[in-house]
């Protein structure tokens, strides 16, 4: 759950880091107030994304009347896929210096990295890509905190000394606090900034939370309310994975490398995937037939490949759940389903006594090629 | 022979008495699976299927022998019970549970680490030497005893694949199921090289998926072993940016595509289906 | 800082740890109310110390005027030392069976220790010597936290199981987690009791907060509060260790183990300490001229050894408030000073114009031996 | 030669930027100690008594080769300081500040303990080898090269002693001051076994307190060795259950008494005695 600019920076500041000051608006009038109190400013869209700056979402407002006129202007426009229903009205903060903090999860090493680099305001990625010596990276081993010297040590090496390199490094520890105390996988602060007066602010804030860490932390809600597309917000209800493509076919498999290779099989029979749909590993009746009638919703969808196999729930509710799905959809369309694993023999006979095809084979592609060979019937 | 998971693996089963974990027990029992013990904490005294519960993981090494444990406990509870049996002396642990939370899965990973235990997982379906027993949610219905090791970030296109490896008439040593998380407890090169030192194991199948970089990071690895290793990425049309799956495969800034990973395994040796359909006609290729 | 039984339960109940019902009264009117509210009660004196109960400390009422009358009763009134100003009002819980639970810190090895023992309501330390086979014990490595596992593992070796068992162990991480954020250096529920129906209650709490960390925990004030000897209080404030003791001579010594000697040479010429100073490492001018003082107030004082070695600060500053000190006091007593060290040739000049006796020796027998000298010329 | 602070130590001094930090810097500088740099966070770039100050350990490692540091920071931020050390790789530490909280102190001795760093308090005089340097706040003058070794528990109470070493002409190889904390770095016998081992030592006088059992733990290994150790006990007439001083020293449940220690000291060959004015003769009765 991607968090907005404005939470991050509640949190930097509740643990003593420095922010712009700044104030939510969500009516063109409370910026203006906003802005009566902050002086010159600057209106932000609070979106769950990056780029916002490049898409015009950010706007700069020299008196309270023009904070107000850029936010009539954002406040309900869409930006980058979002919606705008949050701004963050905040003072102009002049940056004599911009830096990048940020800290990641090295996957395959499974520790959290510190990145540093002098050149801040940038895509890290980018500038990894193209200058990686400018980019100072530590790895920090779980289950302990990071101290300031660890910190010191990794930002002395971008040429930083005295009470800007304490500054910057205490920082540093205490976004490496949030990332542990919030579960986040990513905590950016891009760009930090060097004001005139030789303190260190976070300009800009992106923190990331686990999903799998909202448990934890009631606070931030369920990543759910974030998402706008109906489809995914229901699929985040259902508790599947569902990306939505292009094409004519719906998928639904158990398991996201089964689900990649029944899209690549359908793509070389020449047919294309409407979408992506992965169940995770405990599928129940209900998931199935709500899964079915989510992937019917796309408005292109042909038919649908249900691509199943046993696993921590017994196969048999999955079959009643497809079955129980394919009734209750508007118009019948074509659905092949490949079901083996624990209990395949009950699981194919309730699909079959419903007139669901059944492929009893280990190949994805016999199943891709019988709906193919249903809908060029059905065509023809 | 089989690695990991051999005739002297004695499990347990942590979380036996849950919903989930009272059908996975008999499942596995029904495989042959030599389960000892279950383990809930505060359900000590009670069985599972026949077997004894425990309420701490140390008591069930102290009575009946274990060696290994499989987890099916939720989530928000995993951390604790890997953590036990890292302690207990476990040198196997299956952690078959997704959405564990990867703050969490990263102690994990350096605890197992630095004792010297198996951490299979988090969101496995497990590791099975077929004939022998299954640790995990595989159907064991899908495998065959057989030469052929399997490695696989991917769960369920794992049993697809095995089902080709059958019906090529050749059979699994092993099947491990690695983890699809971001973070996980075994690094590629570490399987392979329990199945490069495997009498039993002629050749190895790797179950690639994009995102990430561990086939790149296997692939020095390969490049030194004297068995065949066939690979098959998943995900070639995925697009770019979009996260395919609960776990987390994407790829990322142009990294981690199936081109990638095949060239990296190719340069090192392996031989790369470009379909699962062509697996069988490579380990033939190598090995008949 | 020895934290009040209340204060303890608090903190228990905020980390999810049960307690009976209790309220705090200060008044015969308030434990009058939290009797109607809790019925049978027991009313119990909030004093910083142990075995209140031998001392009438603890009184069951089992009605509403009688706890006010108990009350009434103990407000007011002094036990151990105490003067009683809060009373805790609690349920009267059955408790099926008294257990012990504790944490301490082994100093030798430097790290923590869980204790648990099934006979609780007992004095630990006389258990543990009596039948040290019933306290169970395990060491908690620093800088993590305790899982459960761990503390099921100790305590199933007093013979639980099930429910019970898990009841205790989570206590127990609850405890450990209560010891490592307060900065404990006792954490005890003695009794932990078993009620009735199977839940596992704090019957009493003991937690002692390490003074050096209390600038952590500002929540719980200083711990002079707590003082009620006027010397002692005092001394709290100078910054200084005071024991009062009976005697006759007063000493001052930079050191714990100079004042234990000095201590140790005046008792064998036949003369007794009229208390223990130490002023730890700092000594500034302030310090002691105020030291001085303090050891002047003991009543049977007829003269002050001041024992000095020079560290921390310069010696001078010291023999300067040493002057300061003696030239303020209402009547003049022998005092003679050791003062060696940095700075010893200057801060004995500044002692000697002032008239006051210097040995300039090592040997503290030495300047035990000028004090008696005077001592027995001015009795003489 | 010396023990622990020799010929070779180059030290920095934590916090020498402070009011304190800088006197005692001049001090340890007039008594000959190779003060080689300051470290104080956000101070680098500046000098104290000529000697330069750095932002961080590790930099003053680098540039001025040190290997100890003796540190004068305020007590909460000495957990911090001395981590870094550890972390720099300084295999000698000298914590000075005394009212470090006790829950610092243990994660201190763990990690300085987990690295082969000798951890010296906290709450010390430091430590001095006479005609070499000395770490910490012991005035230079109270003390005289010699043979004898000393190891304190008490700080002051150790210049005493140093002083009736002096008069009967024996003077100091090196006197360690361990901390008189509850908890603190080093045990007893590993100082013991430093002394054992120097050839420039012939005899070790240790100055215990009352409370705690560090003495008569020590006690195993003064069986073991085969130079001389004479011990004295502060506290004989120290009333029980009252804590004397700042750190600590009390009797607890009839534990940790003189004749406890003095009885565990003398049973392991220990020479005990009963006055300070004693150990000049107990030396001379072992050396002359």
């Amino acid at each position: 759950m991607r968090l907005l600019e404005y939470q991050g920076k509640e949190i930097l500041r509740r643990h003593g880091v420095a922010t712009p000051q700044g104030l939510v608006a969500t009516t063109p009038e409370q910026a203006r107030e906003a802005a009566v109190k902050l002086g010159p400013a600057v209106v932000k869209v609070q979106i769950p994304t990056g780029g916002r700056g490049k898409a015009g979402g950010i706007k700069v407002a020299d008196s309270p009347e023009e904070a107000a006129q850029r936010a009539a202007e954002l406040l309900g426009a869409t930006i980058k896929g979002f919606e705008v229903e949050t701004l963050l009205v905040e003072e102009k903060a002049a940056l004599e210096q911009e830096l990048y903090l940020g800290i990641t999860i090295a996957n395959r090493h499974g520790v959290a990295v510190l990145m540093f680099c002098a050149s801040g305001g940038m895509d890290i990625e980018e500038v990894a890509a193209k200058t990686p010596e400018l980019v100072h990276k530590m790895e920090i081993p779980p289950g302990r905190k990071l101290e300031e010297y660890e910190a010191r040590n990794l930002i002395r090496k971008a040429g930083f000394t005295g009470k800007t390199l304490v500054q910057i490094a205490t920082i540093a520890t205490k976004l490496y606090q949030c990332f542990c105390e919030y579960d986040l996988v990513v905590a950016e602060i891009n760009p930090l900034g060097i004001l005139a007066d030789g303190r260190v602010v976070a300009a800009d804030c992106k923190m990331e939370v686990d999903d799998n860490a909202l448990f934890r932390h009631s606070e931030f809600g369920s990543d759910g309310d974030q998402i706008r597309d109906p489809l995914a917000r229901e699929a985040k209800d259902i508790g599947v994975t569902y990306v939505k493509l292009d094409g004519d076919i719906g998928i639904i498999a158990s398991g996201a490398g089964l689900g990649m290779n029944t899209m690549d099989l359908i793509q070389e029979k020449g047919h294309r995937p409407a979408n992506f749909l992965e169940t995770g590993g405990g599928i129940t009746r209900e998931l199935m037939r709500r899964a079915v009638q989510l992937v019917a919703k796309h408005e292109q969808v042909r038919g649908i490949i249900v691509n199943l196999y046993g696993g921590v729930n017994p196969l048999v509710a999955a079959a009643e759940g497809v079955v129980d799905g394919v009734e209750a959809l508007p118009e019948r369309l074509p659905v092949v389903v490949k079901a083996l694993g624990n209990q395949q023999e009950e699981a194919q006979a309730v699909l079959k006594a419903a007139g669901i095809p059944v492929v009893n084979s280990v190949r994805t592609e016999d199943a891709v090629a019988e709906l193919v060979r249903q809908l060029e019937g059905r065509s023809a | 022979m089989s690695i990991l998971l051999t005739k002297d693996t004695r499990a347990i089963v942590q979380g036996a008495t849950g919903r989930i974990g009272q059908v996975q027990t008999r499942w596995m029992l029904e495989y042959g699976t030599k389960i000892v013990a279950g383990v809930t904490p505060g359900q000590g005294g009670s069985t599972v299927h026949g077997v004894p519960v425990y309420d701490n993981v140390a008591e069930a090494v102290e009575k009946e022998g274990a060696n290994a444990t499989v987890l099916f406990v939720p989530a928000r509870f995993a951390k604790s019970a890997v953590l036990e049996s890292i302690d207990a002396g476990l040198k196997l642990i299956v952690a078959v549970p997704e959405h564990i939370p990867v703050h969490d899965s990263m102690e994990l990973r350096a605890a197992a680490r630095a004792k010297g235990t198996w951490l299979i997982g988090p969101n496995t379906p497990g590791i099975i030497s077929p004939g022998i027993g299954k640790l995990g949610i595989m159907p064991g219905n899908m495998f065959q005893p057989g030469r052929i090791g399997v490695i696989s970030r991917s769960g369920t296109l794992a049993y697809e694949v095995a089902g080709y490896i059958n019906d090529a008439g050749f059979g699994e040593s092993t099947l491990v199921g690695i983890g699809g998380d971001p973070v996980i407890g075994p690094d590629i090169p570490d399987i392979l090289a329990e199945f490069e030192k495997d009498p039993e194991t002629d050749a190895v199948v790797l179950v690639g998926e994009i995102g990430g970089s561990a086939e790149e990071e296997a692939a020095g690895y390969i490049a030194q072993m004297k068995k065949p290793v066939v690979a098959y990425i998943a995900g070639r049309t995925a697009p770019p940016g979009r996260r395919m799956g609960h776990a987390g495969a994407s790829i990322r800034a142009g990294q981690g595509t199936v081109a990638d990973k095949s060239r990296a395994l190719s340069e090192a040796g392996a031989l790369v289906a470009q379909a699962i359909a062509d697996i069988p006609r490579l380990l033939e290729s190598k090995l008949k």
